[in-house]
């Protein structure tokens, strides 16, 4: 029984719509949780600037205010550690997820980005046998996700040897930073058969493709709504095909429920992966009516569902 | 001989120069190619610098310690406030550009009321009120991603012969601006105010109001940098401000305006904007990775400022 | 051997430009020990800019250098001009604002320092401030930002005057009494007197040409930038020495200023300032087209009470009435008058601007034509007014600030110790000025320390302790009155 | 007596410390477990690295310089502290004095061309930021343990993040308020040019400042990650705006040399404190973020009170 519990959620971040998704999803499965009388109290706190110190005190005062379980979306994978075991010491059950912890005594809901950058070179190869040039929008520089999806991007160029990346550039996860930074690079690019990306940034490439006069490559999206659009309207248009990969931020209560059947009693591993969600050309319509305008592709995790995740399935 | 002398003491000639060699330099690695490309994207992203830089510069001018840091989340507010007024239609258009430049206003009466009335040291008043813009953008907007009216985004995407129409527009702002700063009561103020507050107090000139317009002129133009970065960009996001905050300060001081205050320069700004455009894509063309264009990008801005010298000591 | 001693400074042909202002023409100038040398010339004759050669701060063109028989053009430096003895208090003040008088001190000591340096500091500096101006309220813990400009000037000049481990030979004293009221001026000038009795030697700039003829022993007159006469202060009088200067000697217009003063209450009231909180002080009354005197020691209120009038003039206070436009010349230029950015054009147009829209835009021209206008009436000494405003000599700079608020539209003037180093001759010219100004409607309240000022006042309010304790009309006004007036009612 | 203490000037003095007070005591009425040993410690051990880097800050800005290249600066430090350090500390040791070094020849650079500090610290925080990336391209590293140990100690009734802030506030205190040359670089900031005519080197004391700053940097960077145990290029960013809003926050000044080594600690600590604060309060996430701001309005409102008595 965990009705008496109390589940905080630590987050580095609320400046983009993913975030706050993530944060959205949070509001609405714990508030159902509290209100069934499940858990006691679930609020979210955010910092009001994306910095490991401030989340560090942040989680430091968590465990002052003697929450049972903390639920963090980590600035860094290292650098919050002191903090976490902290934490763990004063007998407090840290999950993490998103961006995970390396301390052993959390637990951790990984997505396994290397895969999220591979599986689209392989979806490439897939539909473009003699292969062709790329061009990479990475994320945010000296960022853990940004350095594992390029890292599994490049992996699948070795593995296709067809392809080529021609030109890379950090687009910081943000449309507008994407847009002018592909807009910057591209009159000095060959042209580009397709663009691999890191989610959030595929809308952007598009505009800046359109605004060079060139024509439009593959552009492999992510999972906000305005990727979803554009991709719709080209597909309706001319037939247009890609894939969407990303994560679905409803991980977040997903998270929760693990802290909850932690709190529980129950035996879960400390590693546990999700899949990272992927829209295929099939799907799509189906994904976009599920969106709302300005969100992003979502899936709310149940505690069914994640018993499912823990369970292995 | 006489003519280089005199060219080189204006201020603004070496962000000029320093944007000529960038692009030269990547045009050579290019072998040519795309030359003209990188001039057109450079002008049409340059575009929304000069409008946040146009305001930044006149804070600046007002004296050192005041600067604004609260463009960047006015951007925010103002964008999302504008897409979801206008919601897309181009018969809101208007009303979502009112909507915006009086959001403009209210950051910025509250930016100099807070510098004002509580006497707070301008860069943290514009600091403080920027999260609190921010939470506002984010308690309305929820990162709402609504698609600009048509009219607004095929406006901000124009092009005549390959030159970016909001270019265009935003040098004739410039002009403008220039004309505010050199041949009006508002820019003499403004001028003698960066240079001693208390002697420009008891010249007769209304310091408080002029620090007052000045406040306001640059949230106004970041607020209308946001309306038109969300048509530009196909809708508003919460962070899409951010690179404007060291963007905005940095083309304002490359651009040959003095940060000790009472030295202001309009085409500096243009050159500065596009000079910082061309130097990442300078970097992203050669394939330098994330550090080392880090590490160019800073040495080039302290090479460029090294060679223009700074203020010349005076008696 | 019954040979001269050695000078302690020999300058000899010292030249400097300024790109192309040739502030020194060719300099020749010999200081011996144990005399006071008075140093006179018109506004921009060059006298700071030869100090600041001699002090290290500036270094020449060319000509020849010997310090103490030494030839030192070549290794000249602040550093080495300190070590050899030689301390001056510059024209503008030298003190760092954000530290106390006895860090203040300890900056020019290098050796000061080890633990109780602070306490060290403070008993020299104390100890030399008591020497020279008994009574002066000054603690070694103030904080020089705090103090009035006239303690500044004090803690400065009792600073150049203190010994450490370095001699002390020579003080250049670049117009030390400017913001000194007229007795700490003396006491100063008995200082300098009595340090000279003990063997220094002392360089005295001044426009108070009776401070020059009673207190030094030589007297160096600069014109343009090179010595046009140099002889015993017992060679010259008072004329003979505004002659040699360049300036003609005019005796004092005083005679015009008691116009109309039996029936003042029937012109119209320009400003009347109502003693505020603190009761038993007289009220402020100027009447238009009265040149108004606001006399007392430095720091009593006066300059609060100008402030007071202008900001009224711009907002509601209930205690003071201003019927028209004001502009102010400030005295502390530095502080309060200049745009050092600007040229001395735009310095002097600034206060109007709104006389020079054309279309709602300022027009160049209307700018140029009034500095030039005014170049004219006042004698700007430049060779262009387009020219930066620091370019400019201190007594320049300040003809620029009365041109600024004589070419306004202000109805009253008001006027803050505006003659600080402006030389006779000018400050001839301005008094004409004024004279004409009022006589045209324009009202002038004028603060100074200086009697031969008031005397072209047409009434004459004293100050003491922020409260005006008399009030006396052209026909009273005697010097001797004007003193009793200042330490009356204090022990 | 009296009158000294009540002094407008007594008063600004003893402003950074009241807002501290005032702060504390408002947490501990909302949360009392926070007022602990364990409590305290707790909250203010992040406040030491940010102390250190205001610190630096106020060096700077002591000779009316800002340096927006501080946050970067510690990120770089902690890079390499928590990789070269760790890995070969001769190494280590060599680049932490090399950085230190390239602080004192940015100072120099700055003087001898007159430039606007703002800009060249602007272009240098773009430089710290990329020698971080190039030396630690992911988040990670492992600090000393050395450092961990320092950081980590335990100290008898008074936790140690006190202790540290009050050794640091006391030893610059001491050197740039007390001491002889402090004099001399205080007055730089306050008139540089009456300093240069005493015949002081304006370029050394720009030198010193800028080294001091430096080493105040690197201070901060290591025993940032004795706190995390690993480092991140990134992880120091908004340090530059934490370090000048901690001066101001301690009464410092930006022009005129005004500045206070124990405010500056103080600013620190309230600024840190602010951040618990909101976490207790529990405020919807919306509007944490614009709390924040609020908070630092409210404390700096009280400065403005002080000053409209001072008139
Ligand atoms: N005694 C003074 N000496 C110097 N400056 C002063 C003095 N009093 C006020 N000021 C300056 O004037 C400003 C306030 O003056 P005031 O309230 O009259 O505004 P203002 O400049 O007249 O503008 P407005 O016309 O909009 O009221 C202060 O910021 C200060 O810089
Ligand atoms: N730094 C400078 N740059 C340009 N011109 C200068 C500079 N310093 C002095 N001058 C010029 O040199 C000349 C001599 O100036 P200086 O200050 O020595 O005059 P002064 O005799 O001290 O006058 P005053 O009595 O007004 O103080 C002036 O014409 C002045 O304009
Ligand atoms: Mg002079
Ligand atoms: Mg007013």
């Amino acid at each position: 029984d965990t009705s008496g519990k109390r589940i905080a959620l630590s987050n580095n971040y609320a400046g983009n719509s993913w975030r706050q998704a993530m944060l959205k999803s949070w509001e609405k499965v714990t508030g159902q949780a509290v209100s069934e009388g499940v858990v006691a109290e679930a609020p979210a706190f955010t910092t009001a600037e994306n910095q490991v110190t401030e989340q560090a005190a942040q989680i430091q005062n968590l465990i002052l205010q003697g929450y049972d379980a903390i639920v963090i979306n980590a600035a860094s994978p290292d650098a919050l550690n002191g903090a976490v075991k902290q934490a763990c010491d004063a007998g407090i059950v840290v999950v993490s997820f998103d961006g995970i912890v390396t301390e052993p005594c959390a637990w951790r809901i990984a997505v396994d980005f290397k895969q999220m950058g591979a599986v689209q070179v392989d979806y490439l190869a897939g539909r473009m046998a003699e292969g062709g040039n790329l061009l990479e929008i990475r994320g945010l520089a000296g960022v853990f996700v940004d350095d594992e999806i390029s890292a599994g991007i490049h992996s699948g160029v070795e593995k296709h040897p067809q392809f080529k990346i021609v030109g890379s550039v950090h687009g910081d996860w943000a449309q507008d930073v994407a847009q002018k930074a592909v807009a910057g690079i591209l009159p000095s690019l060959p042209e580009v058969q397709a663009v691999v990306t890191q989610g959030g940034d595929g809308y952007g490439a598009a505009q800046a493709f359109k605004a060079a006069g060139r024509p439009t490559p593959l552009i492999i999206m992510g999972n906000r709504h305005d990727e979803l659009t554009w991709w719709k309207e080209q597909k309706d248009a001319n037939g247009y095909e890609t894939m969407s990969v990303s994560i679905a931020p409803g991980v977040s209560t997903l998270a929760f429920w693990v802290a909850q059947m932690i709190l529980d009693g129950k035996e879960v591993p400390k590693d546990l992966t999700v899949p990272f969600l992927q829209i295929n050309q099939d799907n799509l319509e189906e994904s976009l009516a599920n969106t709302e305008p300005g969100g992003v592709a979502n899936v709310e995790y149940s505690l069914a569902d994640a018993e499912a995740v823990v369970a292995g399935e | 001989m006489g003519a280089i002398s005199k060219l080189a003491a204006r201020p603004w000639i070496w962000s000029y120069l320093g944007l000529l060699v960038v692009w030269l330099a990547t045009v050579t690695f290019t072998g040519g190619k795309g030359g003209a490309e990188i001039l057109s994207a450079a002008l049409s992203f340059g575009t929304f610098t000069v409008i946040v830089g146009l305001g930044q510069m006149f804070v600046i001018t007002t004296g050192p310690g005041n600067v604004d840091l609260s463009i960047p989340a006015t951007i925010a507010l103002s964008g999302s406030l504008a897409m979801k007024v206008m919601g897309g239609a181009d018969a809101m258009l208007l009303v979502g550009l009112v909507v915006s430049l009086l959001c403009g206003v209210a950051v910025g009466g509250f930016n100099y009321a807070l510098i004002r009335l509580l006497r707070i040291p301008p860069i943290i008043a514009t600091l403080s009120s920027s999260f609190l813009v921010l939470s506002t953008a984010i308690a309305y907007g929820r990162g709402l991603k609504i698609k600009p009216p048509p009219m607004l985004a095929d406006f901000t995407t124009a092009r005549v012969f390959d030159i970016p129409v909001l270019a265009l527009v935003v040098a004739g702002l410039a002009v403008a601006m220039s004309v505010l700063l050199n041949r009006t009561i508002y820019g003499r103020s403004v001028l003698a105010i960066g240079q001693n507050m208390r002697a420009a107090w008891l010249a007769g000139i209304p310091v408080e109001r002029i620090r007052f317009l000045t406040y306001l002129l640059s949230a106004v133009l970041a607020s209308l940098c946001g309306f038109v970065l969300a048509g530009f960009s196909g809708g508003a996001s919460l962070n899409m401000g951010e690179e404007y905050l060291l963007a905005s300060i940095a083309v304002v001081v490359i651009g040959g305006t003095s940060v000790a205050g009472g030295r202001a320069n309009v085409p500096g700004i243009w050159g500065a904007a596009l000079f910082m455009f061309l130097l990442v894509t300078m970097l992203n063309t050669f394939g330098a990775s994330a550090g080392v264009r880090l590490i160019m990008t800073g040495l080039i801005i302290v090479a460029v400022i090294t060679i223009a010298g700074g203020d010349k000591p005076q008696r | 051997m019954p040979e001269a001693p050695l000078p302690i400074v020999d300058f000899s042909n010292v030249a400097k430009s300024f790109g192309a202002v040739r502030a020194l023409a060719g300099v020749d100038l010999t200081v011996r020990p144990g005399e006071c040398l008075g140093l006179v010339g018109h506004n921009g004759a060059g006298k700071s800019t030869l100090m600041n050669v001699l002090a290290g701060t500036l270094s020449p063109d060319s000509g020849e250098m010997r310090i103490l028989g030494e030839d030192i053009r070549q290794r000249y430096s602040v550093a080495l001009a300190h070590q050899m003895g030689i301390r001056c208090v510059f024209q503008e003040l030298s003190l760092c604002p954000n530290l106390s008088v006895a860090e203040n001190t300890r900056v020019v000591h290098p050796t000061i320092k080890g633990p109780g340096w602070r306490g060290r500091a403070g008993a020299l500096i104390l100890g030399k401030l008591d020497e020279i101006f008994p009574g002066h309220g000054i603690q070694p813990g103030d904080h020089v930002g705090d103090l009035s400009i006239g303690k500044r000037q004090m803690v400065e000049i009792a600073r150049a005057f203190t010994v450490t481990a370095a001699p002390l030979h020579l003080v250049i004293l670049d117009e030390p009494t400017s913001s000194l009221d007229a007795v700490t001026a003396g006491q100063l000038l008995q200082y300098m007197r009595k340090a000279i009795g003990q063997g220094a030697s002392c360089i005295l700039i001044s426009h108070v040409l009776g401070e020059i003829l009673d207190y030094s022993d030589r007297i160096v007159v600069m014109k343009d930038g090179g010595v046009v006469a140099e002889r015993p202060a017992t060679g010259f009088s008072r004329d003979t020495l505004v002659a040699a200067m360049g300036t003609v000697a005019r005796a004092p217009a005083a005679g015009q200023a008691a116009q109309a003063a039996d029936r003042r209450e029937e012109r119209p009231l320009s400003v009347r300032v109502r003693p505020k909180g603190r009761p038993g002080g007289a009220a402020l009354e100027a009447r238009r087209g009265e040149v108004i005197g606001l006399a007392g020691l430095a720091g009593h209120g006066q300059t609060a009470t100008l402030l007071q009038v202008f900001r009224a003039a711009r907002g509601r206070d209930p205690d003071t009435e201003v019927t028209g436009a004001v502009a102010l010349v400030a005295g502390d230029r530095q502080t309060d008058g200049i745009f050092p950015l600007w040229s001395i054009s735009r310095n002097i147009g600034v206060r109007s601007l709104r006389r020079m829209l054309r279309g709602g835009l300022i027009d160049p021209a209307a700018e140029a034509e009034m500095a030039e206008d005014w170049k004219r009436k006042i004698g700007i000494k430049t060779p262009d007014m387009n020219d930066n405003i620091l370019s400019l000599s201190g007594g320049n700079q300040q003809k620029a600030l009365f041109a600024r608020a004589l070419g306004s539209d202000a109805d009253i003037v008001l006027m803050d110790d505006p003659m600080r180093g402006v030389d006779v001759g000018t400050k001839l010219e301005v008094y004409d000025l004024v004279r004409a100004e009022a006589a045209r409607g324009r009202t002038f309240l004028w603060y100074t320390t200086e009697m031969d000022e008031l005397k072209n006042c047409d009434h004459v309010f004293v100050f003491r302790n922020g409260r005006i304790v008399a009030d006396l009309a052209r026909a009273e006004l005697t010097e001797e009155k004007v003193l009793h007036s200042s330490f009356t009612e204090d022990a | 007596m009296l009158a000294q203490v009540l002094s407008p000037r007594a008063l600004r003095a003893a402003l950074p410390a009241a807002s501290l007070v005032v702060l504390l005591a408002a947490i501990f009425y909302i949360q009392p477990r926070a007022m602990s040993y364990f409590g305290l410690n707790l909250m203010l051990q992040y406040a030491v690295p940010i102390a250190l880097a205001t610190i630096a800050q106020m060096f700077v800005i002591a000779i009316n310089d800002l340096d927006l290249s501080i946050g970067p600066f510690v990120g770089l430090t902690a890079s390499i502290g928590a990789t070269l350090l760790a890995s070969s500390p001769v190494l280590g040791v060599l680049a932490l004095i090399g950085c230190v070094a390239a602080y004192a020849a940015l100072g120099a650079l700055i003087h001898w061309r007159n430039l606007p500090s703002i800009v060249v610290t602007l272009g240098m925080s773009f430089v710290w930021l990329g020698v971080a990336v190039i030396i630690l391209p992911t988040p990670g590293g492992t600090a000393p343990g050395w450092i961990k140990a320092v950081m980590g100690v335990k100290l008898p009734y008074v936790p140690f993040p006190i202790v540290a802030a009050a050794i640091i506030a006391l030893v610059v205190h001491v050197v740039l308020m007390r001491s002889a040359y402090g004099a001399v670089l205080r007055g730089a900031g306050g008139n540089a040019r009456a300093i240069g005519r005493a015949g002081w080197s304006l370029l050394k004391i720009r030198m010193v400042m800028y080294a001091a700053a430096g080493t105040f940097g690197v201070l901060s960077g290591l025993s940032l990650i004795g706190l995390t145990s690993a480092a991140d290029a990134h992880i120091a960013d908004r340090y530059t705006l934490y370090s000048i809003a901690g001066v101001i926050l301690g009464g410092g000044e930006f022009v005129g040399g005004r500045v206070s080594p124990i405010g500056a600690v103080l600013g620190a600590l309230t600024l840190t404190l602010t951040g618990s604060f909101l976490i207790f309060l529990k405020i919807s996430p919306d509007w944490q973020i614009g709390a924040q701001g609020a908070i630092l309005i409210i404390v700096l409102a009280l400065r403005a009170l002080i000053k409209r008595r001072e008139g």
